[in-house]
Order: C-alpha cells, then structure tokens, then sequence
C-alpha cells in the first residue's frame, strides 16, 4: 500500500536515485544532492513555521512503499514563485495585422515573455518511480497535495499552476529549444534546465529575448512544439486537468510546455473534501476508493483506501487507520480518488 | 557622342521601350504609359523650376542620348526627397546585447527595426542602361552625371543622399528574406507586394508588418546571409557607389534586405572633386587619350553631361570641340564643370 | 614642453589629483584610488603588448606631462572596444512615419530606439585638461594625439569609431531628459544611475529600461530639446572633433541625451592627412613661427606626440631640436609621423 | 409619460436638435444630418432582416415623452463593432521592470492600441433633453435597450460594451488628447472626434502610435483623466455599473474615457426579466415600478409604469396598456426598474 508523507533528511538518498530517473526537464527537481539537501530543508522550515500569508515557503511530500517501506515518488508545493528574481513563461497572444483595402485579416500568434505567473503558488516536480507508475499511486501523489492545500489554504495563493514537461526526444533534444532559447542562451538545453533550477534566475531576464517572437517565423518543428505535453508526463497532467486545470495560453520560455492554471476553490479534489472523524469500516461493505489524510503539518500524511462516508464521519479499514496513524474518533480529511 | 540630358515629352516611346526591358523587380520604371507620362511631366516640372531654395518634390529623371542616333539607351534619376506623401520603409540592422556575466554568457543578438529615417532625405535612383551600351563607360557616365548636376545645384539635395541597391533573390524572383520574413506577414506575394509599393501604396505596411524588433539570429540562414547583399546583378553598381563614397550604413529593403547606401553629398568624390572652369571652343590638344573627365554645364533646365578623355589635366579652362560645346548646350566662355571620372582611372 | 605619453605606474598620484577636478559627470575619471590603479594596471597593459592584429579590450590611457614641472596635467584615451564585457547601451534618434493620404496628414515622429549598436566598437573617451592648462593649444594636443596613435596603429582599432559627449544638465546637475524619461522607470537619481554604469554594472539598464521605442513628439519640449546636445563645457571638444571630420549620426546618451559622434579611422583629418617622414636632429629653420603640428613617433610602449610650430612645411625629413627628439624619444633617421594641427591653423 | 420605441424617418429632425445639444465627445452619435439619417436607415433596415447571427446591423430607440408626443432622448446599439475596419481602444497594462540587485521593482502601467472589442455588441449614445434627465427616463431609455437584447440573443454577441465618455471641459478641451492624440492626428479633438464618427476609421490606424505609451511619462493631467468619466454622463454610468457593466482597464484612444463590459447573460435586467401576459391590475394594489415591453421588431416598445407580477403574468394599468397597444392577453416582457 501507499502513504505520503511530509519529506524527511532522511530521504536524501532516495530522492536523489528518483531525480537522477526523472531526468532532463523537470528543472523543479534538480539531480543535485545540494539542492535536493537545501530542498528537504526548506520544506522542514516551512511546515516549523508560523503562516499568517503565503510567503517564501515550499513543501516537499514522498511516497512510501509500505510493504517494503521504501520510497518511490515525490511531488511539493512552493508557495509563491517570483519572489526573489521574477518567474518567467511565454504568454501566446495573437497580434492582429489588418489591411482593409489589400482585405487582408491576419491574426498572428506571438509569444511575449512575460511574468504573470510571479506571486502564485505551484506545484511541482511529480517523480514516481516507474515500477510504480499505477493509476492509484499517481492520483495519491498529485491529490494528497491538493488535501494539503485545502487544509491550510492560508499558505497558498487562491490561484495555483503547473508547468507540465514540453517535449524533447531522449537525448534531451527539444525542436523548441533549438529553434529559440539556443539562440540566446548560448548553451544546450540539458544545461539551461540545469541552470534554471540551481541558480537564482537573473540569467533569464539577462539573456532572454524581450521582444515577441512571432510563432510563423519559427521553423516548423518548433511551432509543432508549443504547448505540447511530453508523452512521459502525460499520464500526471490527464489527472491534474479531470482535477480542473486549465491551459490559458502559457508555455515554458525553454521547451514550449504548458502552464496550466486552476482557481484552488475550483478543483475537485478541493471542492469535494469533507472533514470529520475516524470511524471503522463496518466488515460488510467494502467501501469506495478514498484518499484519506490525517495529521498536522510536519506529521500529515495521505493514503489511499477503501472506505465508507458516514453520518459522524468516515469509515475506514483497520490497516487503513494504521497506516495513518489514527483511531477512531481522531479528526480526518477525505476525498473520494 | 553620348549625352546625359533632362527627360522631355517627347520621350515616352522610348522611355516605354526601356521600361519594358528592364524586368522583374525594377519597379521605378514599369512599362505603363500612364505612369511613364505622369513621371515624365513630374522631371519636366522638375528641371523648370528655375529657383530652388530647398528640396521638396522634385523628380530629376535624366535620359541618356546616342546623338549618332538619337535613341534612348538608358535613365537615372533623384527624387529631392522621400517619404513625404507616402512612409518611406526601411529596416535598420541594429544590435541588442544579452549578456549575464554570472554565466558569462555574452551574445550581441543583431536585429532588425522597422523605421522611417530616410524620410526627407533624397534619393538617386533609376539607374537602367540598356545591355548593348553596357560598355564604353557608359555606365560610370549615367550613374556620375547624377553627381554633377548635385554639385552644381546642392540647395536642392539634401546634406545626406541615399540609393536602394536590389537585394538577393533566385532566377524565379524568390527573395530569401520574403520567404522567411515578410511572407509570414503579407498574404500576398513578393512580386506582389513590391508593385504595391512602387505605385506609392504603403498603407499595407504599417498595417501588417510586425512592429517589433526581429530577431535576426532566429531567421532561417539563407535569410541571414542576405541582409545587406545586392543581387549579382547589382554588384557593379554597389561598387561603383562605394568608389564615390557611399556607405552602407545597416539600413536594408524591408522585402528583400538589399542595402541602403548612403553619403553626404559634399563628401561624394566627384561633387567634392568637381570644380568649375571656362570653356573654350576650339581643337583640344591630347584629346582621345589619357583620362577620361566628366563635363557638365551650370544649367538647370538646359542640363547637359558628357564624357571627354583627355591627356592633359585641364585648369582654369578647358578647350572643347565645337561637337562637345554644342552638346553641352554651352558657348565660349561659358561655366563648365569637370572631374575625372573616377579616381584611379 | 608639453609631451603626450602613455600612462605609467608612477602616476597614480597625478591621476588621482586629476580626477578630483574633474566633477560630477565625469564618470570614467572618478577619485577612487582602487578605481585608478585598475586603470593603470589596464593602460600600461595594453601599450605593453607588442603584436596586437585585431581590438579586444585594450585601454589607451595616456596623460600630457609639463616637463618643466613634471607634473601630469590632462589625460585622453581610446578603448579599443565597448560593450563586449557589459552591454553598452544608446538610444537611436529613428523616425517613424505615420501619414493618412485621406486627411491628408503626415506626421514624421521622431523616437528614441534602445540599442547596443555600438558593441565592439572603439571609443575616445577620458579627454581631461586643467583648468590652467587651457591655453596654448593644449586641449587640440591631447585630443588629437589619439588619432595619430590610430593613425600609426590602425590594426588596434575598429573600422568605426566614437566619442559620447556630455548632454545637457544645469548648475545643480538636473538633466532634462532624465526628469522626463529616465527618472520615470529608475527610481534611483540621475547620479546614482550615471555611477553605476561608470562602474560597468549596466544589467539594471536592461531589467529597467522600457523596451519599446519612446515617441520624442510626447516629451516635455525642455527634454526634446537636449537630444543631440551637448553641455556648454562640452562645446569646443565637439567643435574640435566635428573638424575632425566626427559626425552626429543621431546616437545620444540614454540618461542626459548627449551625442555620440563617430568617424571612420580613414576619414579622420589627422589620420587621413598624416604621414610618415624622417627625423634629423639639429636646427630647425623657421622654428616658433608659421603653423603648428602634430608630432608624434611610430612606438606602441613609448608612444609620444608633442607640438611643434614651423614656418616650413616638412617634407619627407623634419629637423628636430635635440630637447623635441628626446621628448619624443627618437634619434636621428627614426621615423616620426607629422600632420597640421588643423585643418585651418 | 415616457416611451421607448424603435426610430422612424420622421424622427430626424428632432435626432438633429438631440445631436447638437449632446456636443462633443459623443462619437457615436454625430450632429451631421446626412449621417443621422443613414444611422436611422440603418436601424430600419436592420429590424426588417432576418438575423440568425449578428452582423452590421445598428438599433436605434427614441425616448417619447407621450404627454407631448416629442422625442426627449434616444439610444442604440451596435450589433457588431469593428467589422469593416478595427475598432481601435487602449488597454492599460501594467509593465513590470524589475532589478532585483538594485532592489527596485516597478509596475508601470502602459497604454497599448488594441482592438480587442472588435467583434462585439456596443450600447451607444445615450442622449436625453436636458429637461428630462431624471432617473425615470435615464433608466427606462437604458434598460428598454436590455430589454431588447434579452428579446433577441441571436441579434447579439455574448459580450457587450459601451463607450463612457471621457473628461473634457466645455470648450472641448480634453487634457488627455492634448497630451498625446494632437502630436499623431495634427488635429483639434473636436475633428478628430467628428472624423471618427461619420469617416471609416482607416486614419486612425493610419496615425495613431504603434507603440506603447507609459503612462507616467505624459503629463499629470493627462494621466489623471484616464479612465475619468465625464460630469455630464456619470449618471448614465450609474445605472450601467449597477446593471452589472464593469471596468477591465480600457480606455477611449481620444479622450480616455472607460469602456465597461460585461457579460449579456448577467446584467441584471437581462438575468431578471420574464416574460409573460398582459393582465390588468387590480385596483387596489399599485405596484412596484417595471420597464415593460411589447411588440415585435419594428414594433418593440418599452414603457416604464407601476406593475404587478402575477402568476399568470403582469399585472398593468388601463394607460400603461395603452400606451404599450396591448390588451389583456398579449405577450410582453418585463423588468423592476
């Protein structure tokens, strides 16, 4: 079975094997042990502190294999981006150029750098283990995390994104790049990817184009590119857009990929968490697949189980209530998965 | 002998039977006897306006005679000034720096900015000389003469002048730069858009082109490879400028990237060379050897240039035939102007 | 006797006196001893190196000396490029032309183009003279002895080349167009802003500046007004250079609107009409009356040029007084590069 | 009392005398007579068509003061702005510029040429004698336009806007324009205005700024007339802000003026109006105030009266239904006042 917990010192190790196989493009989650030491770190801090408002913090959650206790995924939550140095995307926006008398009406779309996802809360980086790529460990993962959020909605921004993996072949080789940022970064993509998640990010608005880049002008592959989902990351932003995320036209400034964006009050998984006590699962029914979470901060954890809505509260399995540590009558969170 | 003089209205056969050879792409003179007529009557009104304190829409348009045959064999204009009734279009190939020292990472990224700065300033233009009088000097006598006439009547040029070179494309008129850039934005085609813009109609540009800078590092390399170059063709007479003085100063054609080159015109070799003498009527010794001299009189409506070579530099006056003197529309004692053709000639 | 020499390690306290005269403004010269040796250390780097065949980051600084006193009384320079270290930012004056032939309006609106056009282009920069030692020529000896050095040495300088001259700013250092435009996206003063670009940190130009062209018709007319200008102190050097043969191509500074002017090493008066010839050491005739001229020897470590006033025109040798060889650091039959000091003296 | 009714040919001299009283700074609604008439055309032309989706068609009412039988006001609608050449605005958008080093990070807000509103349905020109201007007829002519919407959808795009006219003082001084149109168009604002009501709108894209313009470089009175309405139409506003039309950082390109917009589908008379039939209203009860509608196209007039809903429909006075030419029985449309 599966939990999620909050992150620990301890799983340095294992969050470093996982980054090392999600590999290029997912500069949230660096393969970089110094990062990833800095990233547990922060997440510590943060589920320690005090929040009034949404500030510099950011979480980081893993996913336990408990029949052998190990750890095969992780996904986090910062925030608020563009605090320090503004986060950058492409806004696509249509540029009309008419001639009435030539009757001649072209709309053409342009990609303007923009900041308008600065001072938003995202989630980011979901890294499962390929072994356990299975449809209930996706949906733990990338739901616990919107549990979270409706549990402590005052560290979170009202409106959320995800930046959803662009498409490159495997050798890290993506049209968009090659077409674009190349130009301007003087470096490959592995290596600006890199960058973008180890450094402060001054060295974007240093070097990237501030004039829009009109998409006809690019060569063909490249256009082909834009706001394409990487086959890899399909599976994860099918879950996240049935949640009710949206793509409104803004794509990564390095490989084109989709930012898709979602009011927090809108989302399923939001929306429909109910709250209340622990209870047993009577032995007769068997009960719906749930994601259950229980604790507080530091120690809050989800599961995925069966279990039965109640009048009091919610049913669940005696390994279930195990698992989460709790007995009956302690407060829980749910949603159906 | 052969002789640069103003156009008049009895050339508009001839200037028709010129404009039809000249081809694709040569858009100042399309075989339309309607516009022909209309330019015609502009460079007459031009060469009779007696006083010109400053430039305002003159057309100069100078034809170039075979007085054995009387035929027109070849044009070359200057229009006093651009961009006045209609914009006037270019791009200007500038620079933006990116740099990030903290990588360092140092790229001076060229673009392209959409512009009007030749507005107001005057233009030479029109050069065509039909293919079998391609030699002789012919050509360094048509495109020159221009220069004389500008020596003689700077107040009505002004300080700067500039000269659209044709820009790259294939046999099929396939422009590079168009097929990347501007075709993205036209809907129409190259031939298309470029006739639009020789009948004055511009409007279309301000409309549909892009306002922002283009990125020049992100055209495709053939693109690239053909901002500032004249089609072959064209070579000559880029260097034939050059020679004079004329510069390329990163302004390009926004269609097809050829070069702007631009110069002032008290810099111009042969208007700085140039210098006024007296002429006398008689047998010129060390004619026909030597080298050759450009000879123009100080008239305006009655502009006249021709050719001499000549084994004696000449000084405070030159002697003529009475062949030249008639041609040049001069008597004795009269001004003429002279510079040597070129500067290593 | 006035000599022009490279920079030396000895001179740091020299310099540093200079640069406290200097004043606000004047931010390649600012007292700050650290800030001074680095120049230094540049300088005498840059005239060390024997083979150079193409700029890079060379730093000419040189000084006129009084030999009777010893004393460093001005300074000039030439960067052999700009902006490849930090971007180095103008503005371009374009126009843009917006006409309606239906209401038959045409407005040629002059805007303002953030660019890095000058990246990797030489600069003459560091033109500092004492207040008493404005006399006598001096100011035209230190400012041209630099293009005797390019004259010698082309191959250390780019193609083009171009000097920013102070914009205008009144008594208390306010400047027009910053209070119109600049102050409006920096939110940090004049001052500060022009500091902080002395001292080569230009990334905040970039993050602040707007990217988008400004419309000069909607400025305030006092900010309009000072585009092209120059500082009433700065009038005589643009004087100078602009006899030169150094233009106003309708570059100006992004903060005070002051011009660069710019030239081709070529066309350079005093590197166009200056030549080589030999030095013999004796009694000059017509010494002290007649002309002056530039002199200067044919070293890179040693480079010299002093000033000497002949009634005689030299020819392919010039004798020399043995005081001047020593100032210039020559003997007998060494070569010695000669020009008129103006173009009009 | 006051009825709303479709224009007729014979309104035009009176459309003449309401044109020169409103003055400048009423596009929308020139006093050129040869333009009024092709504007009342127009209207006829438009409500004989049949529409299946809205094209060039314009809508012209007349306010009637019945007492009189004199036409006191009118108003219209536009069923698609922007068709034959673009409907030019500005829109105000914030620029970020940002140095994180020097610690200063600015939000300047620019205005760019847009025509963003081609394509949608505008209210325009809202004029009334200055002996009627009380809140009655205000927002009977107002709403009677509403009325007319909700009638017919099809005839409408989703989105509907109107110009609000902009500050400029009695001599037709407009800061704003002083500041930055005169330097593009070498024209009064008066031309200008009066050229863009009765020419095509070619010589705006012709002449006006292609590039942005930051606000806090223009003169301080220009910058505080952006987004001001004008004295003279703050109650027209009033009634549109309460209908539901909201301000999106649009401005007039002459005299920067607000646009509002808002969604047809949640104006208030649009979301509350019913329809139902003519009953008479019992003597006792007087009701509540009710702009109420009847007839067809041609025939669609509005009428503002004391009312009473009833199951089976309106309850209205003797006069009222007269003045609407109903009797008991017939079909109209109402909604509170």
């Amino acid at each position: 079975m599966y939990l999620v917990r909050t992150v620990d010192f301890a799983d340095l190790p294992a969050l470093e094997r996982l980054a090392q196989q999600a590999g290029i493009g997912i500069t949230n989650f660096p393969a970089n042990r110094e990062r990833l030491n800095d990233k547990i770190a922060s997440s510590r801090r943060s589920l320690q502190t005090d929040v009034i408002q949404p500030g510099d913090e950011s979480y980081l959650f893993v996913l336990v294999d408990t029949s052998k206790d190990e750890i095969v995924g992780c996904c986090g939550i910062d925030a608020i981006v563009g605090n320090d140095a503004p986060f950058y995307s492409y806004r696509i926006d249509e540029v009309v150029h008419a001639s009435p008398q030539l009757q001649i009406h072209n709309r053409i779309p342009a990609l303007f750098l923009c900041h308008d996802y600065s001072g938003t809360s995202r989630l980011i980086a979901l890294v499962v283990d390929k072994a356990h790529q299975n449809a209930t460990a996706m949906a733990l993962l990338s739901k616990a995390r919107l549990l979270f959020i409706a549990r402590y909605p005052e560290r979170f921004t009202k409106r959320l994104f995800v930046e959803l993996r662009g498409e490159s072949d495997k050798h890290g080789y993506s049209a968009f790049w090659d077409a674009l940022g190349k130009h301007f970064f003087s470096m490959d993509f592995q290596k600006a990817d890199y960058l973008s998640a180890i450094s402060n990010k001054h060295f974007i608005a240093d070097l990237m184009p501030r004039y829009p880049i009109y998409v006809p002008t690019l060569p063909e592959a490249a256009q082909d590119a834009i706001g394409v989902i990487h086959e890899k990351s399909s599976q994860s932003a099918d879950i996240l857009l049935e949640e009710g995320f949206e793509f409104r036209g803004y794509v990564d400034i390095f490989d084109a990929g989709p930012t898709i964006e979602a009011r927090t009050e809108n989302l399923n998984t939001i929306a429909n968490q109910k709250s209340g006590k622990a209870l047993t699962l009577t032995e007769i029914s068997k009960g719906a697949m749930h994601i259950v979470s229980a604790g507080h901060l530091e120690s809050f954890r989800v599961t995925a189980a069966p279990a039965e809505p109640q009048a009091a509260g919610l049913g669940l399995e005696q390994a279930t209530q195990e698992r989460l540590a709790v007995s009956p009558g302690h407060r829980i969170q749910w949603a159906t998965l | 002998m052969m002789v640069i003089r103003p156009i008049n209205q009895n050339d508009l056969k001839s200037l028709y039977r010129l404009a039809e050879k000249t081809g694709i792409g040569f858009t100042s003179l399309v075989a339309n006897e309607a516009t022909l007529q209309k330019k015609i009557n502009g460079a007459v009104r031009s060469f009779c306006k007696e006083n010109v304190s400053s430039p305002t829409d003159e057309d100069y348009l100078m034809v170039l005679e075979d007085t054995t045959t009387g035929d027109i064999v070849g044009t070359c204009g200057i229009l006093a000034t651009v961009g006045l009734e209609e914009p006037f279009y270019s791009y200007h190939l500038g620079t933006i720096t990116h740099a990030s020292r903290e990588l360092g990472v140092h790229n001076a990224v060229p673009t392209l900015i959409l512009n009007n700065d030749f507005t107001g300033f005057s233009e030479i233009c029109t050069l065509f000389l039909e293919e079998n009088y391609r030699h002789s000097k012919n050509g360094q006598l048509l495109s020159k003469a221009r220069f004389m006439f500008m020596a003689q009547f700077p107040e009505r040029f002004t300080e700067k002048v500039f000269a659209e070179m044709r820009g790259v494309s294939d046999e099929n008129g396939v422009s590079p730069l168009w097929e990347s850039l501007g075709r993205h934005f036209f809907s129409i085609d190259f031939v298309q858009a470029d006739e639009l813009t020789s009948q004055g109609n511009k409007q279309f540009i301000a409309e549909l082109m892009p306002n922002n800078p283009v990125y020049v590092n992100l055209l495709p390399k053939e693109a690239r490879d053909v901002l500032g170059q004249v089609h072959t063709n064209t070579a000559p007479a880029r260097r034939l400028l050059e020679q004079e003085g004329f510069r390329y100063e990163n302004y390009v054609d926004i269609f097809d990237g050829g070069p702007s080159l631009e110069a002032r015109v008290q810099d111009i070799r042969a208007v700085r060379d140039s210098r006024l003498c007296l002429a006398n009527i008689g047998q010129p010794k060390g004619a026909g050897e030597g080298s050759y001299y450009l000879v123009s009189n100080a008239k305006v409506t009655d502009f006249r240039c021709i050719l001499i070579q000549s084994s004696i530099p000449p000084d405070t006056a030159m002697t003529l035939t009475q062949e030249e003197a008639d041609n040049l529309c001069i008597k004795t004692e009269d001004s003429i102007r002279i510079v040597e053709l070129s500067s290593n000639s």
